[in-house]
């Protein structure tokens, strides 16, 4: 739309490089989602407003697959084709290659990395902005709640790759180093296996109490069922790539008893009012239920374009990054949009993003309190 | 007189390829459409290296994804982590190639057409699970950097180096397709049977034949990781060892041609229906079926059936002129 | 019986047949000659089938066939034994033979007795009738596949080029057998080199060159010819 | 003359069935055998034995005092030996000129290096071997097809073409299996000239066939065998005379 | 010892579902020729009739498990008629090439007409314990339904006239035609009874999992290794192989690693195609 004001009015392009087709085809469609509801509302207000210029904003969408080597192309493609300096990407995988190319005088472009892996842990990038929180944040609560319930002893199911091996690790030093015993390991690749029994029943017949699993929703449910139908009675410890409110979708609550992991997000309305007006948002212009991903991409843009009219620009790279810092974003919160947002993390550009985690007892998902990772 | 023509034609060719980045370098979109064009090439290295061993030699190879990976590999390893200088990582990457394609030449060469074929892919599968696993190799989820010297900087610089290495590649497998040694490698696609019969160790060719080919492949991963700057471990993904077939056969398999127009055909076919989404894997679908219905021997490979038959009409009406 | 009148067919670019009539009366045995690369072969894959004809008609009593599939023309009563035997070499050779029955299904009783008689014929295929018929020697293919097209009881049979490979001896008995299949009612058209031992058992005969049919007449007349002498007895 | 080719107690089983049974004989140079014998008598077992693509459960066979068996079939041609199929085989879809230079490819040693650099080697492998290309295509009467793919060639022609590629690797012995198999009688005429020329280039050969009038003229010296066993051999007339030769095989002496 | 035995039984139950499939695939690649990657496809294909049937359709599983058997065959016969039979007479690798184009069809359609995961609800949702071994009854199914179907297509291939002929057909077309096979029928019908054994495997597993549209790709790509390994066109081969498959995988993941089954697995056939060139029951070249 034209702003109204007096000056001209542009359109900024920003691009998305997510897997579009394929498996993960659902969870692209989600961050893509987020985007547009966000980009429909700031238009539809008119824009924003930078010296006499209105700008408002289009989604450029590029389907990668996942696959790293064509989400290099696509993001060169954004860059030199359609002048696109801000890319939304939501793997870790491709999301590592394009940290490679981000910085190249004359081709700069700020990458939007949904992802809780902390890439920026093996040496930051000036122009990358990190959404949901690093995931090594959950491990504390989780493992109070588990060894709380008196299970001691895990057995890790987790998905394969480079992701999943990354929070295995992570999560069996935490684990060990709180005192539990990892009784078996017996990972499997959540994309490619159709039944987990042969891991399942390798992993039960060491006794474990608690079950550390997860990938993609729709496969963390199964391993959930196939353990149950197994006679698996203890709790599960689930990834956040694994959404809860999915899984009990399918598996129902009764299967989930005893499951930790992150709170499904409508529970998020607990402590951000402004989820609940969020989640009917969304329900009414999709007709299914919302998504961690979506209401963090939402929010997530908010931020940028308020970073964009703190920095006075949409197309200086660095000073949009600088803009995140400023005062006048810090302030946004769970009131305005649907998610908390405590500024950012300078150095390694994470938005303070609070997380929560939660556990199934008698049925219901019982919410821990945001963990505001910042400050421990 | 016929042979001068045919020269100045590729001749003629070489300088259009060669003067196409001077326009595109003007504007940024032409910077992407270089390229578009350079990885084209690269893969049409690797197409021309599946062509040796699959086209002329008769076996079909399905590791080739596998190799062009450790080649990948190989080379940003030397450059990033031991430091070496471009030039010779490039040819130490494609000689560590050509010798792991000779390890796994060795036993699997051993069997013949699907087994062969099979074989190669189960390797291929194996190599995926390792570089997926062995993160200390692969780098994980942030990959390994490669960084380039800056005179390789601009992507024009980077598409002549991938075009010399391009004709050199060609004028390679002409050398060796048209030489005594070619012979020998075309026997064992026409007759292995007969060729041992005749004296040829056809054991010892395909080896040979499968080892050049990984040396080429190596190549073709080393100019990958240049141009990408940056590698992961589904670079060693199996289906780009059935893309390499796709390129090969419906460009004209048995053809020197052939590997580099259906490789930067299809290519270039794929970026461009990029917008239309994830239908754009249906009409590749379609094309591919319809193409292989109708042009058995791939499009060079028709195209030249059609120029034979054009010729031979030509002729006889010349004949009867007379 | 089979009238051809006036058969064309092209394979490929070259015309390899190319205008070809002849008539076969029930009963008769008629034997084929030719040069390599005269065309027989084409002919009797015309005949049963497997290579349609560009122009003229093929009519088996009284039915035109030219265009019908060859199992189609099996199932009339033609069968083939054809050059190369075609034999399936993964299969058994009583598979194999049982196969030669396949329109036969209905029959059990009658191909079991079929069978009989040509394992009498050549006891070799009963003592080796699990053996893979692609292991067998050259000439116990031959047996196979003449035995296989005898399987389907046809009316009319057409036998290309029988004795090839075969030792003198089995060529002789193979000769003698023809002659007994045609004597028990089954007509014969058979294409040979031996010229001379296929004239001596056939009743007529038809010379065949570059697809014309050039010469024909009773066998006696033929073997008296000069010029068939000189080209295809010898001596 | 002298013993090119020495087969001593040459036994070779499939399951049950004994193929070739303890066969022996010798074939002096310069001479040409032939191989008779009812089908599946063991004849093309024995080439196979002798070839190399079949290897013998006993017995051995030497080629000028070297012994030879069980080696590979490459290593067979290159020692000296080198044959036809009773089906022939060809390089089929390319053109008989291919076929040849692959066949003469045992003679030359140019490898890759020569290919990539075009060494003179390599230069002067090529012009020796089109010599040979096109002395051999006179040689057996194939020039007006050496552009032609094998496999559209006529059928006499596919079984002088097969010859020619054995030929033309410049063997000591060519095996040839029913060489004029499914061949007329005027054609059969020109492959019996051509075999006699190969002899007289001096180079041995050995034959197998069922055609015994062809036999008879052409042969110095025949082998009968039946059910593996060697059952006569000697000169043309007295193996043609032999009453188990007679029994089994003819049915009545030809000559 | 009961979690050795527990371990076999679910790798047989794994094989089960492998050799359905690679019986099938037998049949097409091993006997007709063809490369027909796309058959983890059709397999995907019998799931999603299976949930339109007995979901959407409400139909009793058994009955469903009927028809999805001969919907899929229908499928079959139209898939080797309209993308298989013109290849007939080129490169036997030119199929491998339709094969993928089939597959990114088929693919692409049925994800776009419906992109979520969906769920079959199992016949007899219960358990069962025997010897130690505790699992769900479907398995069972899977491996008793595994062995029905394995022996009613040997004793068809074998036993009767159909079965013979098309193995007879497959060696040699010309022959076929000239004993009065009907050459074209035979290849449907093989097409039909393959895709009928992959309806088989579909109905039989999707209870047990989800029905997506990637479901088949990483089975078809074992199932090719099990025809191969066996010996090309070997129906016993294919059996040993897909169970040998499914047993290696499991005790691979108990006693090995379950990052590295398929390094295992892989490697193990690579080492007997190494031993075997032509495969265990040395099938042809
Ligand atoms: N598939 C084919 N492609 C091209 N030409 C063919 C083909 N089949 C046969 N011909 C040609 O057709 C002509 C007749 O061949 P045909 O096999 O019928 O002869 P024939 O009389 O049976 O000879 P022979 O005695 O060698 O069996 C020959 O010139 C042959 O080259
Ligand atoms: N691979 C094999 N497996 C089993 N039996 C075989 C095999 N190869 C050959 N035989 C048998 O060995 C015997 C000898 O076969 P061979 O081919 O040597 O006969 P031949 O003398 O050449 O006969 P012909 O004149 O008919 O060609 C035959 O009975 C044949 O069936
Ligand atoms: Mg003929
Ligand atoms: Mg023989």
């Amino acid at each position: 739309g034209d702003g109204g004001g007096d000056g001209e009015s542009v359109v900024v392009k920003i691009g998305l490089n997510a897997p579009l087709s394929g498996v993960a085809a659902g969870y692209g469609q989600d961050i893509q989602a987020g985007i547009e509801m966000a980009i429909n509302e700031i238009n539809d207000d008119g824009g924003i407003k930078i010296g006499d210029t209105t700008y408002t904003f289009e989604l450029k969408s590029s389907d990668d697959g996942m696959v790293p080597e064509q989400a290099l192309a696509n993001a060169n493609q954004f860059v030199l084709e359609e002048g696109i300096n801000i890319i939304w990407d939501p793997t870790a995988n491709t999301i590592g290659p394009q940290m490679g190319i981000n910085t190249k005088a004359g081709e700069e472009f700020l990458i939007m990395a949904y992802t809780s892996v902390p890439l920026y842990a093996q040496g930051a990038n000036p122009l990358m902005i990190t959404m949901p929180p690093p995931f090594s944040i959950y491990l504390p609560e989780w493992i109070k709640l588990s060894m709380g319930s008196g299970w001691m002893k895990v057995g890790m199911l987790q998905t394969t790759g480079a992701y999943g091996e990354l929070w295995g690790s992570t999560f069996e030093k935490a684990w060990t180093g709180a005192g539990g015993e990892v009784v078996a390991k017996a990972p499997a690749d959540y994309y490619t296996t159709t039944d987990y029994t042969a891991n399942l029943t390798t992993v039960l017949a060491a006794n474990p109490d608690v079950l550390f699993i997860g990938g993609p929703s729709d496969p963390t449910a199964l391993v959930i069922e196939q353990a149950r139908g197994l006679g698996f009675k203890g709790g599960f410890i689930v990834i956040d790539q694994a959404k809860l409110d999915d899984i009990a979708d399918i598996t129902g609550m009764e299967a989930l008893e005893g499951a930790i992991g992150v709170l499904p997000v409508e529970n998020g309305a607990d402590f951000w009012p402004a989820m609940t007006d969020f989640t009917k948002m969304y329900e009414d212009e999709y007709g299914e239920r919302v998504t961690w991903e979506t209401a963090i991409c939402y929010t997530g843009f908010m931020i940028l374009s308020k970073a964009m009219e703190a920095a006075q620009s949409v197309d200086d790279v660095e000073a949009i990054r600088a803009g995140f810092a400023d005062g006048d974003v810090s302030v946004t919160s769970g009131d305005v949009y649907p998610v908390g947002f405590e500024g950012i993390d300078d150095e390694t550009g994470a938005l303070l993003m609070p997380g929560t985690s939660t556990m199934v007892v008698d049925g219901v998902f019982v919410p821990g309190e945001p963990i505001e990772w910042w400050k421990l | 007189m016929k042979k001068y023509g045919k020269w100045a034609f590729y001749l003629l060719l070489i300088v259009i390829v060669a003067l196409i980045p001077l326009y595109l370098n003007r504007s940024k979109s032409g910077k992407y459409t270089i390229q578009v064009l350079t990885m084209a090439m690269i893969w049409a290295i690797a197409t021309l290296s599946l062509n040796l061993i699959l086209g002329y030699t008769g076996q079909a190879s399905l590791a080739h994804g596998a190799f062009l990976g450790i080649g990948a590999y190989a080379f940003g390893i030397f450059v990033e982590r031991v430091g070496i200088n471009i030039w010779p990582a490039l040819i130490l990457a494609s000689l560590i190639t050509a010798f792991l394609g000779m390890l796994v030449g060795l036993p699997s060469l051993r069997t013949k057409g699907p087994y062969f074929a099979i074989v190669t892919l189960c390797f291929n599968v194996i190599v995926f699970k390792v570089f997926e696993n062995w993160t200390w190799l692969s780098g994980g989820l942030r990959g390994q950097k490669v960084t380039m010297p800056s005179y390789l900087e601009a992507r024009w610089a980077r598409y002549y180096v991938v075009l010399g290495f391009l004709i050199l590649a060609i004028l390679i497998e002409r050398q060796i397709v048209k030489s005594l040694l070619g012979s020998s490698f075309i026997a064992i696609r026409s007759n292995e049977n007969l060729s041992e019969a005749v004296g040829i160790n056809s054991f010892r060719t395909k080896l040979l034949s499968f080892t050049v080919s990984c040396f080429m492949v190596g190549l073709a991963g080393g100019l990958f990781a240049m141009e990408k700057g940056s590698l992961d471990y589904t670079i060693t993904n199996y289906m780009y060892s059935f893309y390499l077939l796709i390129y090969l056969l419906i460009g004209g398999a048995a053809t020197l041609a052939g590997p580099v127009v259906g490789t930067v055909g299809l290519y270039f076919l794929l970026d461009k229906i990029k917008g239309i989404g994830e239908w754009r894997y249906f009409i590749f679908g379609l094309i591919l079926i319809v193409v292989i219905i109708y042009f058995p021997r791939g499009i060079v490979g028709g195209a030249k059936q059609f120029w034979e038959w054009a010729k031979k009409k030509y002729y006889r009406t010349g004949e009867v002129l007379e | 019986m089979l009238e051809l009148n006036d058969v064309h067919c092209v394979i490929g670019k070259h015309a390899v047949i190319s205008g070809v009539s002849l008539q076969i009366g029930e009963g008769e045995l008629v034997c084929l000659l030719g040069a390599n690369g005269a065309g027989k072969s084409s002919l009797f894959k015309t005949i049963s089938g497997l290579i349609t004809p560009t122009q003229g008609t093929i009519e088996f009593e009284g039915r035109p066939i030219h265009k019908k599939n060859p199992e189609k023309i099996v199932k009339l009563g033609v069968s083939l034994c054809p050059e190369g035997r075609k034999l399936f070499p993964r299969l058994s050779i009583r598979k194999n033979l049982m196969m030669g029955a396949y329109t036969r299904y209905r029959e059990k009783s009658q191909t079991a007795k079929t069978l009989r008689e040509i394992y009498e014929l050549f006891p070799i295929l009963e003592e080796r009738a699990d053996q893979e018929a692609g292991t067998l020697s050259g000439g116990e293919q031959q047996m196979l596949a003449i035995g296989r097209s005898l399987m389907c009881k046809p009316r009319l049979l057409l036998l290309d080029e029988p004795s090839l490979g075969l030792a003198p001896l089995i060529v002789k008995k193979i000769m003698e057998t023809i002659e007994g299949i045609n004597r028990g009612g089954v007509t014969v058209l058979l294409s040979e080199q031996n010229a001379s031992m296929a004239l001596s058992i056939s009743s007529r005969g038809y010379v065949l060159e570059n697809g014309h049919i050039v010469l024909e007449g009773t066998a006696r007349e033929l073997a008296g010819n000069e010029e068939v002498k000189k080209a295809y007895i010898g001596a | 003359m002298t013993t090119l080719l020495a087969v001593e107690a040459l036994t070779k089983r499939f399951g049950g069935l004994v193929a070739v049974n303890k066969v022996d004989f010798e074939i002096s140079s310069g001479s040409i055998t032939a191989i008779i014998g009812p089908n599946g008598a063991g004849k093309t077992t024995l080439f196979n034995l002798i070839g190399g693509s079949i290897r013998p459960d006993e017995g051995k066979v030497t080629l000028e005092g070297r012994d030879i068996t069980g080696w590979k079939p490459f290593s067979v041609a290159r020692g000296g030996i080198t044959r036809t199929f009773q089906t022939t085989a060809l390089f089929e879809e390319l053109p008989v000129w291919v076929n040849l230079v692959i066949g003469h490819r045992m003679r030359t040693r140019s490898g890759l290096f020569d290919a990539l650099l075009y060494t003179p080697r390599a230069r002067r492998e090529k012009k020796e071997t089109t010599r040979e290309v096109m002395e051999v295509l006179g040689f057996t009467g194939l020039a007006e097809y050496a552009d032609m793919p094998a496999g559209t060639l006529p059928q006499e022609a596919q079984k002088r073409l097969a010859i020619a590629v054995a030929l033309i690797g410049k063997p000591k012995l060519v095996l040839l299996d029913e060489p004029t198999g499914g061949v007329g009688l005027e054609e059969t005429d020109g492959i019996i000239t051509l075999i006699d020329k190969i002899r007289a280039s001096g180079v041995t050969v050995c034959v197998i066939e069922h055609k015994m009038r062809m036999i008879m003229n052409l042969a110095d010296y025949i082998i009968a065998l039946n059910f593996g066993i060697k059952i006569a051999d000697g000169d043309p007339q007295s193996v043609c005379q032999d009453p188990s030769v007679i029994e089994a095989y003819l049915g009545e002496c030809i000559a | 010892m009961s979690f050795f035995l527990n371990q076999m039984v679910i790798g047989i139950q794994l094989g089960s579902q492998y050799v359905l499939v690679a019986l099938g695939l037998t049949l097409i690649f091993g006997i007709l020729d063809i490369s027909h990657f796309a058959h983890g496809h059709m397999y995907m294909i019998g799931a999603y009739l299976l949930y339109i049937v007995m979901v959407l359709g409400g139909v009793n599983y058994w009955l469903a498990l009927v028809i999805c058997m001969a919907a899929l065959s229908i499928a079959g016969v139209v898939v080797e008629r309209a993308v298989y039979r013109p290849l007939r007479g080129q490169p036997h690798i030119n199929s491998f090439i339709a094969a993928i184009g089939l597959i990114l069809v088929l693919e692409t359609l049925v994800r776009g007409i419906q992109p979520d995961a969906l769920r079959v609800p199992k016949p007899i949702d219960k358990n069962f314990s025997f010897l130690g071994i505790n699992m769900e009854v479907q398995r069972l199914i899977v491996i008793v339904g595994a062995i029905v179907f394995i022996i009613l297509l040997q004793v068809f291939i074998k036993r009767t006239r159909l079965g013979t002929a098309i193995e007879a057909m497959s060696q040699d077309r010309e022959g076929a035609a000239l004993v009065g096979i009907n050459v074209n029928r035979m290849s449907a019908l093989t097409f039909a009874i393959a895709t009928a054994l992959a309806a088989v495997a579909a109905v039989f597993m999707a209870p047990l999992a989800f029905v997506s549209p990637e479901m088949g790709s990483v089975l078809v790509l074992k199932a090719f290794v099990i025809v191969v390994i066996g010996g090309l066109g070997s129906m016993k081969g294919a059996i040993l192989g897909g169970y040998l498959l499914g047993i290696l995988e499991a005790l691979a993941i108990a006693y090995i690693s379950s990052a590295y089954k398929d390094v295992f697995a892989f490697g193990v056939l690579i080492i007997i195609l190494a031993i075997w060139p032509t495969g265990i029951f040395g099938g042809r070249d």
